[in-house]
């Protein structure tokens, strides 16, 4: 079993408003020097897999499902938990 | 940076193929109307200004067969939006775009993107929005792409809208195997204008400023982007076309400060357009063209989001919530400050010159200098060859479809568990359908209606397209497309006012695909003679195609009509136990292109029978003329799956039953024969209501208490509880979605 | 009684609330720019719904930032009537005038259409004008609507009865099917229904306007 | 400066209605073994600060703005990049 942490961002070329948005009000509390703000999604999870497969799995789920490879990029991390069958 | 190719480089290696551009479109640019080889920049500008998005060069012949003018008319295509006068110093604005494409590829910003553009052209004539419609199209809801499709552009829809604070009020959804790889997605926007705002997209007068606002240029959905081949790419991501993405909290802030500037500054501004396709050259291009101008702009003037843009990229990107003004040079300050206060920049990024020469300047050189006129009226016109698919002829000798009913209760049930009779609750509860206040009947019914402030007045407006009948006979399907949006506004309670559009088709190079086009346009035209309501803006959709399979012709229908007084807003549900019900309109065999074809044999086929276009227009006189009479409580067209649907949905709202007695066959009770309604009627306004209709109403029942569906026919009695059959139209979607 | 609508960059029913105001209640509104640092002269605050700041981050999160809202926690503090519906809501708890959050309704979809509402606690500011214990029908329309609190917030919520609106089938997910609460002083009221939605029988219904009664009602007999 | 990466997430306790959503489109997409998802959000910026400040100013600007603390959580993971002033 693996703890899974995803981590989904736009490409760069791509608008992020959201980014934008969030870095104007940073500005706005009076926090000076903040730049190039830019919101992503953040998926944790657990994984049944050997360490084999682990890999391809989460491959699998982001190209398909949590990520769209027009627009958006990822990367992950795992971190293997104890054997919980 | 990317080298680009030279003008000799262009032609040689015949890169303007790549780009859409033929070689006899090349040899015209090249020998008539620049007298030398196009640049790199210019090549780009001609390929994309003379593509059938921007130009219409192959749909044009088709579209001058719409009558365009009348007296209401106060301005007809060729500008953001038609307008149509509604009495009282007011006019409605209204215009529909497709966004097909974008959306099959990613589903949420392609259809957000749609209904943003939409907006655009509504509020760049000085309207403000006050509704937003849809028109969908997918495959069959048995496969997961479909379903994420259909899902995600819902959101997207919703999402823009919603964000916004545009009501959507209505639309149409409907599935056919023809869509699964290429969805429709057409947006329709409604404004509302004073006669004295109406702007128009020009830059005239020599020396007043181009003002770019909005958000800023990045590489989005650049044309085809096709030069990603390998020798100019160094670094790959940068170079491929980036998806747009919407931002419906900037448009709004764009839309609040447009209209600012447009309703309290007429003296600053001189024109107003939105860009849509082909962004800055196609907005510009037209605005300097329009007005018989030229001008100068400044590229490095204009705001960008990404670096080393080239000339290219930053004409013909697509960035969305983008505008371009012209205004007085001596007003630049005021109005750079209007649109400081709403957060957003306004750049002076050229003007207009007396000449009618386009000039581009980036990084202090010229990259472009070329005759406006060339990008946008003088663009080459084709007549496409023109075939009758052999289906047609086939369609027409075949015998008339004609189902048999074993079981017609079941058969009844199934049909309102078809996706494309179904409630589409569940897509429309997600559309904020009623913000600003001013919406008397929402999705559900007949037509959404807006009621005017400070007047008695209100709109109703409605999305309409039966493709099936226009697969079968385009002509006579065109006109029942016109028909049947015009019968929803009627049923409403007003009076058809005008159309808009959106055409879609497949390849127009398949003549047979041309033909479909030629003669649904035929059809749709005859029927708005006889309506008297012009075609007042549109769009054309072309190469909706699958694995080479084209969709069914789609020439998706969006009307608005004008009810005279609120009092007269009627909406499809019984309202009161013990109305009497009357059916307007013969019933006869039709099920040819009905629902029940397609469910029960998975096809359909055949021609189109008793259509009659006069019959349509006399029935919807008589309802109109009950309704404004203040006789009719609920009135209901008939259409998909024909008087069973119609009687069930009438009776859904308030589950009230009905018992209902009929000279028709069991299989009648599912024709989908045209020009018919269901009007339910006080009692003791039955003696005016039957003398008003003469012999053209026939009373078949009454609204009762029971909660039964009570059918009696020629063959059967058919006893369904309301519940039962409001189950059946209610889960199926959302069952077919888990 | 003079009432302000805030509007910030992406409010969008700001208009539906003056209306309400203007043809429905018959009183005196002005909207009042999210950039401006004063409330003088006015007797009630409404923070409108819509997508301020496009609902970036979370909503009502930028907009709870603004100039004008520590006017309207100075105005909050001085027992004056403040009310939220919908992203108005959002903001209040933002700003912890309100307790709890708004979290994505549990369908995940927005959505729009009319639903019941128990009026639990007719003896606040806000529904005075209100029967205990009735059923009214308001529309929604959020995507982000779901109350939640933790529980130690809940049992004080209900203790105080701070509880005003629940929903009959709860639509969103929320807690305890929790509509609207107030503080516990009583004079800052949020919900995620829209009353001025509810104002005209044209439109559909009247049942949101004997909440701008009450609050006319609190403002001229004095708050309770 | 910093390149600074901030993570917020729902609080055990607040049920993620978007979380169960992705875990049951996983499995429905024919992966099993997938549990436990939850959904948050993911920040990337660029802040100018000394080492001495840097904690707090980013502290500060989650927990004034980026996070709600009454439902989310947050943490951070800081990288110094080269001065750029
Ligand atoms: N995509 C959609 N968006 C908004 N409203 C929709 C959509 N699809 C269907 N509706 C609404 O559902 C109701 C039924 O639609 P439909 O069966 O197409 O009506 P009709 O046959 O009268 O044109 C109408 O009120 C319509 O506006
Ligand atoms: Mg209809």
């Amino acid at each position: 079993m693996y703890s899974v942490k995803v981590y989904v961002t736009y490409k760069e070329s791509v608008l992020d408003p959201q980014g934008q948005a969030v870095n104007e009000a940073i500005s706005r509390l009076g926090f000076s020097g903040v730049s190039d703000v830019r919101v992503g999604k953040y998926f944790v999870m657990n994984i049944k897999a050997t360490e084999l497969e682990i890999n391809q799995k989460v491959d699998n789920i982001c190209d398909k499902l949590l990520a769209n490879p027009n627009m958006e990029r990822y990367r992950y991390e795992l971190e293997e938990l104890g054997e919980q069958v | 940076m990317i080298q680009e190719p030279t003008a000799r480089e262009i032609e040689e290696t015949k890169l303007y193929q790549e780009w859409g551009l033929t070689d006899s479109e090349y040899r015209l640019i090249k020998n008539d109307i620049l007298k030398r080889q196009p640049n790199y920049t210019e090549a780009g500008l001609f390929s994309v200004m003379w593509s059938e998005h921007c130009s219409y060069k192959n749909s044009r012949p088709v579209l001058s067969r719409f009558p365009n003018s009348g007296p209401q008319v106060l301005q007809g295509p060729g500008e953001g939006a038609g307008v149509i006068d509604i009495g009282d110093g007011k006019a409605v604005v209204f215009k529909a775009e497709s966004h097909n494409h974008p959306s099959a590829v990613e589903p949420y910003e392609g259809a957000a993107t749609g209904v943003g553009g939409i907006i655009r052209d509504i509020f760049s004539m000085g309207a403000t929005p006050i509704a937003l419609l849809d028109s969908l199209r997918f495959g069959e809801l048995d496969n997961e792409r479909t379903k994420y499709l259909m899902s995600e552009i819902v959101s997207g829809i919703g999402g823009y809208g919603n964000c916004i604070g545009i009501p959507t009020i209505g639309g149409e959804t409907s599935f056919d195997p023809c869509y699964e790889g290429n969805p429709l997605v057409n947006a329709m926007c409604v404004g509302l204008i004073e006669h004295k705002n109406i702007q128009k997209g020009q830059a005239k007068g020599n020396g007043n400023l181009v003002i770019y606002v909005g958000a800023k240029t990045g590489r989005d959905g650049i044309h085809g982007a096709t030069f990603a081949s390998d020798e100019f790419a160094d670094d790959k991501e940068t170079q491929r076309s980036a998806v747009q993405v919407g931002d419906p909290f900037m448009e709004k802030l764009l839309m609040d400060a447009c209209l600012e500037l447009i309703l309290d500054h007429p003296d600053w501004l001189v024109g107003i357009q939105d860009m849509g396709a082909a962004g800055l050259v196609s907005s510009t291009a037209e605005m300097a063209s329009k007005a018989g101008s030229g001008m100068v702009l400044d590229l490095d003037k204009v705001p960008q989001r990404e670096t080393n843009m080239s000339a290219y990229e930053m004409m013909l990107s697509e960035s969305q919530e983008r505008m371009v003004l012209c205004i007085k040079p001596e007003f630049e300050t005021e109005v750079t400050d209007l649109f400081k206060k709403y957060d957003l920049e306004a750049v002076n990024i050229g003007y207009v010159t007396e000449s009618t020469d386009y000039i581009l300047i980036h990084e202090g050189k010229i990259v472009a200098n070329l005759p406006v006129d060339s990008l946008t009226s003088d663009v080459p016109v084709y007549h496409k060859e023109q075939k009758e698919p052999a289906r047609i002829n086939q369609f027409k000798n075949q015998d008339d479809f004609i189902p048999e009913i074993e079981n017609v209760r079941e058969t009844w049930l199934d049909l309102l568990r078809q996706p494309t009779i179904a409630s589409k609750a569940s897509l429309y509860e997600t559309y904020d359908s009623q913000v600003k206040v001013n919406t008397v009947v929402k999705p559900g019914s007949d037509a959404g209606v807006i009621r005017i402030r400070e007047t008695n007045k209100a709109l109703a407006m409605t999305t309409d397209c039966n493709a099936r009948y226009i697969y079968l006979n385009p002509k006579i399907g065109g006109q029942i497309a016109v028909s049947e949006a015009a019968r929803n506004i009627v049923a409403s309670g007003g009076r058809p006012l005008a159309i808009t559009d959106c055409l879609n088709y497949g390849r127009p190079e398949n003549p047979e695909v041309f033909w479909e086009f030629d003669q649904s346009a035929i059809g749709i035209s005859e029927a708005c003679e006889l309506f008297n309501t012009p075609v007042i803006s549109g769009n054309v959709s072309l190469y909706n195609e699958f694995n080479e399979q084209a969709i069914y012709p789609t020439p998706m229908i969006g009307m608005v009509g004008l009810i005279k007084d609120v009092k007269h807003i009627t909406t499809q549900d019984f309202k009161h136990l013990n109305d009497l019900l009357y059916l307007i309109g013969t019933t006869y065999d039709d099920f040819n292109g009905s629902e029940i074809q397609k469910m029960v044999s998975g096809k359909i086929s055949g021609d189109l029978t008793h259509f009659d276009l006069k019959q349509e227009k006399r029935n919807q006189e008589l309802v109109l003329e009950a309704i404004e009479s203040n006789l009719v409580e609920s009135a209901h067209d008939l259409a998909e799956g024909g008087l069973a649907v119609a009687l069930s949905e009438s009776a859904f709202k308030n589950d009230l039953g009905m018992t209902v007695e009929l000279d028709i066959t069991d299989a009648q009770l599912f024709s989908e024969t045209q020009s018919r309604f269901i009007l339910s009627v006080n009692p003791a306004n039955a003696e005016a209501f039957e003398k008003l209709m003469e012999l053209n109403a026939q009373k078949i029942g009454r609204v009762t208490a029971t909660q039964m569906i009570d059918v009696t026919t020629k063959d059967n009695h058919i006893v369904i509880a309301v519940a039962e059959a409001k189950h059946a139209w209610e889960d199926a979607i959302p069952c077919l979605m888990k | 009684m003079k009432f302000a609508v805030i509007v910030f960059p992406g409010s969008n029913c700001d208009d539906d609330l003056f209306y309400a105001i203007r043809d429905g209640l018959h009183e005196q509104v002005a909207f009042v720019s999210y950039t401006e640092t004063s409330l003088d002269g006015f007797d009630g605050v409404l923070l409108p719904g819509g997508f301020s700041y496009g609902d970036y981050l979370r909503s009502g999160a930028i907009a709870s930032l603004s100039p004008i809202m520590n006017e309207v926690r100075r105005f909050a503090d001085e027992g004056k009537l403040v009310f939220g519906t919908c992203n108005g809501f959002q903001m209040l708890t933002e700003m912890n005038l309100l307790p709890g959050a708004l979290i994505r309704n549990k369908k995940i979809k927005f959505i729009c259409k009319p639903v019941s509402l128990k009026i639990v606690n007719n003896q606040t500011s806000f529904t005075t004008d209100y029967k205990d214990q009735t059923l009214i029908e308001l529309p929604i329309a959020h995507g982000e609507g779901s109350y939640y609190c933790d529980d130690k917030t809940l049992v004080k919520l209900k203790k105080n009865k701070q509880i005003v609106f629940r929903y009959e089938d709860n639509p969103n997910g929320s807690i305890d099917d929790i509509a609207g609460i107030v503080n516990e002083r009583g004079n800052v009221l949020g919900m995620m229904p829209h009353p001025e939605r509810a104002i005209e029988t044209l439109l559909g219904s009247t049942d949101g306007l004997d909440l701008f009664k009450s609050m006319l009602t609190t403002h001229t007999e004095g708050v309770r």
